[in-house]
């Protein structure tokens, strides 16, 4: 996958096997304790032994030492590694957590949400932060984490050895939506990777159909386009509809009443849901809003 | 005979005690009921995760689930489990003491750890709390859930430690028996009084952290809040500095326990008795210098991963000598396996497991991979689960003679005790697995290819409900039913086994003045 | 001493009741430190962070009626020394009125607190979200400052106000004539805790009045 | 017992003397000193807190395990202090470089 992995595994494996062995070695010693000295009779002699031996419990304190100060050296060297400065001429991607889905902005303004598009064989630098709490990108093929925090930026790199699909999950708890957080990495040959940077994601398309798009990037975590409940609630035959509101007022969802629910969730939660989605405003455009009202229209 | 039990009688003469054998009691109704309510919470989280999907609950409840268990069990079931229970029953008969040194103190203790369950627990009426044991800020600031009573609650049971660990440290030093010096003392006094050490000097960093996170909550003070120029990762640094040592106050006293047990069951004075105490003592005290090991990937830096890291070996190396002192102990002895005495073995050989999963993640990249994951959810368990509870049920078993002046039902002890430690093994080890393959933790929902796992998993997690069903319905039939037991039914060497069983009200007729080594 | 009222049952001797009592009552100062020493870190490391913020935070603050209330305390702490001395020398009276002047000077540093929060209020310097001053020398983060303010001084507050509803306690034990040279512990223990509040406070004087 | 050791006039002298500590304080707040403002102020409050706790709660008389106990406290105060803010520089001086 990346030569990171390639060795961190090898100092997975000594891990595990020392591991292993250790824990075999002691097994069987008292294991062989159990049935060799087994109580025979009740009133049976104890041959005297020793309870106090210094050179013995010396020896068996140093050699763990050394083991766990070897460990620590190696993965000292591996780590720094890891949270070294990305290559100079590594590809920057912006990398946005929030409840409950990750967005992804390239340099040239091109945006992804939960689907992260690298060349293969190039240095790729994230750098992170999160709109509401603290989040954690971790890609499990490629074994490396961070969190990502509000507030701060925090990044991590890695240079992909082959083209492929890999799972990217949120690995610090950050709400409902927790375990859906997640996206797909996808690692393409350049050439793939350049001419899909330059495509425009919204070319040709009918403005339900962008909001179709925006819909499936941004909402799924917690809205259904069909009556059903998720997190939030289903967006199918909202519009037009009477809302009841938290604190019994009631009013007409239309197009108003969607646009503030989009960029400003808080002002007016339904009844029966929490208030735990982060607001949109200033991260959609205008296209994008409009298309997301009309598709939600269009779903009655 | 007079003794403990029916000197007194009436729901008061209990209620209001300040013998500690009885507060010890009323801890172990507590200590258990809680149990049960934790492990049943634990059992629907398996049940959710036997398929992919949402099966049973969806995942805003699993979220709360998680929660609660994760709470109940630490602050509700470990943590005061072997130091209160135990501790309150046997230290004072193992120093030949009357009482401990604050006996309205003790049952003070007890009063708020009762409360503060009360409090954690109304918050299931007011729509329950979802943020994770951990209480990680930002999130726990803006959650809607009922966070404020939860940590009020986790505040007042911090009192309840805090004020049995000052007991303890004052009983240790002013209340041994005459000749009793502190080398003398057996290793379960030590052990406590390394436990009282830290629940001293960690548990009231827990109560400010608590405090600061409600104040966070009621006023958006924004210590904690980056959107008010706080720093959350201070906050996690704040609740580590208690939360790491008090996995300590989990852990030491379990190994204290183990240490009585293979004395007891080998009939030997045990191995390395003085390296035994510093490695308790060096124990408690490295346990503060290492938290940061929670937060390596937190975005804390990489000098702070690095020193953290270096320091959590450390801790190893007594850890490590504890095992290899309690092995030499077999060694040569006169080995009976008793249901005690497989709970030691039980925990040598969990605890060895959970022991180098720790110092395998204490390896900083290797960290970085399976933070978060499984991994450490079976690391947790095994150290958490395999040592502690191991300990507290091997601990019960062991003085339970002493306790109720009765004896157990031996074949269904060990009939439960393999049922547990299977069905231990069962559920946790496919979780290193797991976690290796990169499942993250606290997902109510996980992806396909996880999914065979986790039904073993889930599988294994029945057959530790049923161990402990058959344990508790044995003890509990033992308790009233079962054969009465004499003062010294395992032949152990230690002082309370010189009292009768149950022992009187203030434990000894007459002090017993001590002249042996420990465990001679 | 084997026969002295006030031994427990479980001890050997009185000597040996008060060393434990008192071993027992350092370790509750030890935890209040720690509860206190939690936020004297976080002030710290906000400090070294926000530097300019903090000095213009102090500047709101009366260094004068901090200085008063140091003053106070300082000399309170000296009364209820002195309480303890006469309780040694069954000069009960002398005793008493020196815990009522220690009560007095609660409530005087109560007071002076009570005039400073209720012009801090004045202003609209509220904790946290209620923050709502805007006048000239509003910086960015001044709440955060504020916010570490009232979070320590009100948690001080609240144990000076504990440490009097104690002092009221020895008070009425005196009366009780339950205090007197073979036995004025309770008055020592109330008097290391009120002591360890004035401690406190002498460190957060200059940290929040006089930083710079 | 061990507090008959302080006498009257010891602690009058005490109480002078932290009357004193906490003029010399404010005055010192008045003048600038640059990076040893702070030092300067907590050397003082250092001194007053020694005083209150060797005269006032009598830890210079008493036996050294109450001395220990406040020791150990204030010593692992430090230890919370020393690795955030051992966090906190680190990674100060790395987010600089991102």
């Amino acid at each position: 996958m990346t030569d990171y992995v390639a060795r961190l595994e090898k100092l997975e494996h000594f891990l595990i096997g020392i591991s292993f062995l250790v824990c075999v070695l002691i097994v069987i010693v008292f294991v062989y304790f159990s049935f060799r000295y087994k109580r025979k009779r009740d009133d049976e002699k104890l041959e005297e032994s020793s309870h106090h031996n210094t050179i013995l419990e010396f020896t068996w304190s140093f050699i763990p030492f050394v083991i766990f100060m070897g460990s620590f050296v190696w993965g000292w060297i591996l780590y720094s590694d890891f949270r070294r400065e990305a290559p100079r001429d590594s590809l920057e991607i912006h990398v946005y957590g929030q409840k409950w889905n990750w967005e992804f902005v390239y340099k040239n303004g091109r945006k992804t949400s939960n689907e992260l598009f690298v060349p293969v064989k190039r240095s790729v630098k994230l750098i992170m932060t999160s709109r509401d709490v603290i989040h954690s990108f971790y890609i499990p093929t490629f074994k490396i984490k961070q969190d990502v925090l509000p507030g701060l930026y925090t990044s991590l790199w890695f240079k992909a050895n082959r083209k492929g699909r890999f799972e990217v999950f949120c690995t610090e708890f950050c709400g409902t939506g927790h375990s859906t957080m997640g996206a797909k990495l996808k690692v393409m040959s350049l050439e793939d990777w350049n001419n899909w940077l330059k495509t425009d994601p919204y070319k040709n398309l009918s403005l339900v159909e962008v909001g179709q798009k925006v819909f499936q990037g941004r909402c799924t975590a917690c809205h259904n386009s069909t009556k059903e409940k998720l997190i939030g609630p289903g967006l199918a035959g909202i519009y037009n509809t009477q809302r009841e509101l938290e604190g019994g007022m009631t009013l007409l969802a239309d197009e108003n009443y969607l646009r503030e629910s989009i960029l400003n969730p808080s002002a007016k939660i339904s009844k029966g849901y929490a208030n735990q989605m982060t607001p949109f405003a200033g991260l959609l455009s205008e296209e994008e809003l409009s298309g997301l009202i009309e598709y939600i229209k269009s779903l009655n | 005979m007079s003794n403990y039990l029916n000197c007194k009688k009436g729901l008061f003469s209990w209620l209001f005690t300040r013998d500690h054998k009885r507060i010890a009691l009323l801890y172990m109704i507590t200590v258990f009921s809680f149990f049960i309510v934790g492990g049943f919470f634990a059992l629907l989280i398996r049940l959710e995760l036997f398929k992919v999907g949402e099966t049973i609950v969806n995942s805003a409840f699993y979220n709360q689930l998680m929660t609660y268990h994760g709470a109940v069990m630490i602050f509700m079931v470990i943590i005061p489990g072997i130091p209160a229970f135990l501790g309150n029953f046997v230290l004072p008969l193992q120093i030949g003491a009357k009482d401990v040194a604050f006996p309205t103190v003790n049952l003070l203790s007890w009063y708020c750890l009762v409360i503060g369950a009360f409090v954690t627990l109304t918050s299931l009426f007011l729509g329950g709390v979802d943020t994770g044991w951990t209480f990680y800020t930002p999130y726990s600031i803006e959650t809607g859930t009922a966070v404020i009573p939860v940590v009020l609650g986790a505040f007042i049971m911090g009192f309840s430690s805090i004020l049995t660990g000052l007991n303890f440290i004052v009983t240790i030093h002013q209340l041994r028996a005459p000749g009793m010096s502190f080398f003398k003392m057996p290793l379960f006094v030590w052990s406590l009084y390394s436990t009282a050490i830290i629940q001293v000097l960690a548990t009231p960093v827990l109560a400010i952290t608590l405090l600061l996170l409600v104040a966070e909550r009621v006023l958006k003070v924004g210590v904690f809040d980056p959107a008010m120029g706080g720093d959350p990762i201070l906050f996690q640094h704040f609740f580590w500095f208690y939360s790491h040592p008090a996995v300590y106050i989990m852990i030491l006293p379990a190994m204290g326990v183990i240490s009585e047990l293979i004395c007891a069951f080998s009939r030997k004075r045990i191995f390395g008795y003085k390296a035994l105490v510093f490695a308790s003592l060096g124990i408690a005290v490295v346990s503060f210098f290492v938290w940061g090991h929670h937060m390596y990937v937190s975005g804390q830096s990489e000098w702070a991963g690095i020193v953290f890291s270096v320091l959590t070996m450390l801790v190893g190396v007594p850890t490590a000598v504890k095992i290899f002192n309690w092995i030499a102990t077999m060694f040569r002895g006169s080995l009976k396996f008793d249901t005690p005495f497989l709970y030691a073995l039980g925990f040598l050989f969990l605890f060895l497991i959970g022991g180098v999963t720790g110092y395998m993640l204490a390896v900083l990249p290797f960290d970085v991979h399976v933070h978060d994951t499984y991994f450490v959810v079976a690391h947790f368990h095994y150290v958490m689960v395999g040592g502690s509870i191991m300990g507290i049920m091997g601990g019960f078993y062991y003085w339970f003679p002493k306790m109720f002046g009765r004896l157990y039902n031996e074949g269904m002890g060990q009939l439960g005790f393999a049922l547990i430690f299977i069905g231990f093994n069962v559920t946790f080890f496919p979780q290193f697995i797991l976690g290796i393959n990169g499942m993250p933790r606290r997902y109510a929902d996980y992806k396909a290819p996880y999914e065979a796992l986790n039904q073993i998993s889930t599988v294994g997690s029945w057959l530790i409900a049923l161990g402990f069903i058959v344990a508790f319905t044995f003890l509990l039939w033992a308790m009233f039913k079962g054969r009465k037991a004499s003062a010294n039914p395992w032949g152990a060497k230690t002082l309370e086994w010189q009292s009768s069983s149950p022992p009187p009200h203030e434990n000894f007729l007459e002090t017993p003045v001590v002249t042996k080594e420990a465990y001679e | 001493m084997k026969d002295n009222k006030n031994l427990a049952h479980h001890f050997n001797s009185y000597k040996d009741q008060i060393r434990a009592e008192k071993i027992g009552m350092w370790l509750f100062l030890a935890t209040e430190i720690l509860m206190f020493g939690g936020l004297f870190v976080g002030y710290t490391i906000y400090h070294a962070e926000y530097t300019k913020v903090f000095k213009v935070g102090a500047e709101f603050l009366n260094w004068k009626k901090g200085a008063i209330n140091t003053v106070v305390l300082l000399f309170s702490s000296w009364t209820m020394v002195m309480s303890i001395y006469y309780a040694q020398k069954d000069q009960i009276k002398k005793c008493q009125m020196m815990l009522g002047t220690t009560l007095v000077c609660g409530f005087l540093f109560m007071f002076i607190k009570y005039l400073e929060y209720s012009h801090k209020f004045h202003e609209g310097i509220f904790p946290g979200i209620y923050f709502s001053y805007t006048g000239s020398a509003f910086v960015e983060d001044l709440p955060l400052y504020f916010s570490f303010y009232y979070l320590m001084t009100g948690l001080h507050a609240s144990h000076v106000f504990i440490g009097m509803a104690l002092i009221f306690w020895m008070l009425i034990k005196t009366y009780k004539k339950q205090i007197n040279s073979s036995h004025y512990m309770p008055l020592e223990y109330v008097g290391l805790f009120w002591h360890l509040v004035d401690l406190i406070w002498i460190f957060l004087f200059p940290l929040l009045y006089l930083v710079e | 017992m061990s507090i008959d050791n302080s006498s009257f006039k010891t602690n009058l002298s005490v109480l002078i003397a932290l009357l004193i500590l906490t003029v010399i304080t404010v005055l010192v707040a008045q003048v600038d000193f640059g990076i040893f403002n702070a030092f300067f102020a907590m050397l003082i409050a250092g001194i007053k807190g020694a005083l209150v706790l060797m005269y006032f709660m009598h830890l210079k008389y008493d036996e050294k395990i109450y001395s220990l106990i406040f020791g150990i406290s204030v010593f692992f105060v430090f230890v919370l202090y020393f690795f955030s803010k051992l966090d906190i520089i680190t990674r100060i001086i790395q987010t600089s470089v991102l």
